[in-house]
């Protein structure tokens, strides 16, 4: 009999749930769960990266603490985007954690935040752990995988994706940090790539 | 005003466990850490504002504080709350009454260092939300249930 | 009274130990690492990202079992580099966990392996968790900070230094993928930096 | 092999307890998960080749196997090991004897699923190996210190 965990499954029931995922860092996961956010409209977009927190700091959010209502936490609104971090619990203090502590914490930020679009989309953090258990006992979540063309990133994914389809989850995949183009040459300085790419861009 | 996401995961859960049971529940017994400070007038209202129209209508919410112990991994040292009430003290005046803790108790070792080696690495016993006992009424008659 | 404590501790005693760490994903911690390890020889490398397990990709040694003798789990050599990951023992097996295993899998892989050189450098998973807490209860090591220019990045690794300082310990910093050669142009995409940086090198 | 390096980390730590103690350790108690297929022959062996010349010189080692409890997060059910010895069987015949849950029952999570809903989402209790006792002579009385 678990109260948060209760409350995280009646929050998202009936939503539709994505997971931008991967089990790599810094491929991009950040960046393009914020641009898809904003693409769809009218979403949620909780970020579960409980120690890097980047979402605000994308936003320029950063600092500011989540007001808290009689509904519970009130998301950031950027346009139609609503955003819940952790950093807007604990401002800029740093986030240290044992791992027996993270899953408690991934369940507090979903159960008690204040949901009211349909769309919900999740900013999850790399690794193969809690964000994943906690995100599949709670909901059923279309995941989407981000990855870039160095083998390394694609070896390391793979083991993400093979447990997403172990679990009946065909994930959808975007190759990030695919090409740039130094003065009209394309440059692919992380490796080659299959199917659609988003390119290197400083803006 | 998170004790009204408090109370609401609470009569959630009762809610989910009752499920299409014959019963009436009389008390629920909701386990708190006490450095959460959660303020119980405020959640009792929201408690008895919610529970309407279910099996719960006439329930009670009885509130338990428990004081957890803490151990440091790094130097193995064992504190109590005590030990660490000026750090809990400073947290609470930076952040107000929506505090870290007050939230997430699991963040405690974000925000609490042993008072003996200076480290982040503590655990926590009893630093969860629990429902400790829940008392039904069924056939004219009063159990209880208890709960981990 | 922890025996896998105990003996992690002994077999680090005395020995010259390195972090190559970041609170941030993808930096080039992995790169990094290894080309340190290389460069300074005699070392022993041990990959404690116990989901990525990056280390053995970047040299070649994926799907490799560890052998293991009375010493106990014997490196796989490359030069005069020895590396010890995770990957050696569950093969090419996915490692998902909840967050209360961590600590005891990373523990276990210091505690058991063979190391036999004065030098030992470590390769930490992003995040602030228990790779860090697990360390420095274990040994007193030097901190090597890996950041890209990027705003996000330096943000999020100032987590990590904060909590280094006041720990005690001050980091050395790299700033990686700092820049690019698009054609004797001098471009970079993920920011602007001080000091020394290591550039965006397709090799 | 790996055996060598448990005996190891025995040893050392029954030295840095026993400090400088003026004691003689008469026998100490080590409690192992049974998945772990720890060879308690080659345990003991390398337990008596590397006590030598130490406080440990005359101590026996008892080794006792531990069957964890599963839970599954996702699904709330528990489980023994008899209802995953399949799953374990596969693993230990892939690997052979140094397989993954021989140098690390954590793992575990890994490699095993729910038997009722297929998650990895599982918890062990006792999934550690545990230093539970330790007999001790000193000044000509045997006496058993008890450890967690
Ligand atoms: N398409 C892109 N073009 C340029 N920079 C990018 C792009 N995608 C990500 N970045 C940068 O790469 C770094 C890692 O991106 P981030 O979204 O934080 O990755 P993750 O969330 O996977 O760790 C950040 O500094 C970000 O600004
Ligand atoms: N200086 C560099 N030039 C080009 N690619 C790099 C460089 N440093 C890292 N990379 C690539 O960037 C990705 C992330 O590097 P990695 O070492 O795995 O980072 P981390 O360990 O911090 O996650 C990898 O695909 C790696 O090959
Ligand atoms: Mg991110
Ligand atoms: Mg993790
Ligand atoms: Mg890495
Ligand atoms: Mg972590
Ligand atoms: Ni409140
Ligand atoms: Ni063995
Ligand atoms: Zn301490
Ligand atoms: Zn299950």
């Amino acid at each position: 009999m678990e109260p948060l965990r209760q409350l995280a499954k009646d929050k998202l029931s009936g939503k539709r749930v994505y997971a931008v995922m991967s089990a790599k860092g810094g491929v991009g996961k950040s960046v393009i769960s914020s641009l898809l956010a904003l693409t769809i409209g009218n979403t949620t977009l909780i970020d579960l990266d409980i120690h890097t927190m980047a979402i605000p700091k994308l936003f320029g959010l950063e600092g500011k603490l989540h007001e808290v209502t009689k509904n519970g936490i009130e998301p950031f609104e950027v346009k139609t985007t609503k955003i819940v971090s952790l950093s807007g619990i604990v401002k800029d203090n740093y986030v240290i954690l044992p791992g027996e502590n993270q899953s408690s914490i991934m369940e507090s930020l979903i159960a008690y935040s204040h949901i009211d679009s349909n769309t919900v989309l999740f900013d999850l953090s790399p690794g193969l752990g809690d964000e994943i258990l906690v995100l599949e006992r709670i909901t059923d979540f279309t995941p989407i995988v981000v990855t870039t063309p160095s083998k390394i990133s694609k070896r390391v994914v793979d083991y993400l994706i093979r447990y997403l389809r172990e679990r009946g989850k065909e994930p959808k995949i975007l190759v990030n940090l695919a090409y740039m183009d130094c003065d009209g040459k394309v440059v692919k300085p992380f490796g080659e790539y299959e199917g659609f790419g988003l390119p290197i861009d400083p803006n | 005003m998170h004790e009204w996401s408090v109370a609401d995961a609470v009569i959630r859960t009762v809610l989910n466990w009752a499920d299409d049971k014959k019963i009436k529940v009389k008390k629920v017994v909701l386990g708190v850490p006490s450095f959460s400070f959660l303020d119980v007038e405020i959640l009792k209202e929201a408690f008895d504002m919610m529970k309407k129209d279910s099996v719960l209508d006439e329930a009670e919410l009885e509130v338990r504080f428990k004081d957890p112990k803490f151990k440091c991994k790094n130097c193995g040292k064992e504190f109590s709350l005590n030990d660490v009430k000026d750090q809990i003290d400073s947290v609470r005046s930076e952040f107000g009454e929506e505090y870290p803790m007050h939230f997430m108790p699991a963040l405690a070792p974000s925000f609490i260092k042993c008072p003996y080696c200076g480290s982040h690495d503590i655990v926590l016993e009893s630093q969860d939300m629990t429902i400790d006992e829940i008392q039904v009424e069924e056939n004219g008659t009063v159990k209880t249930v208890s709960q981990g």
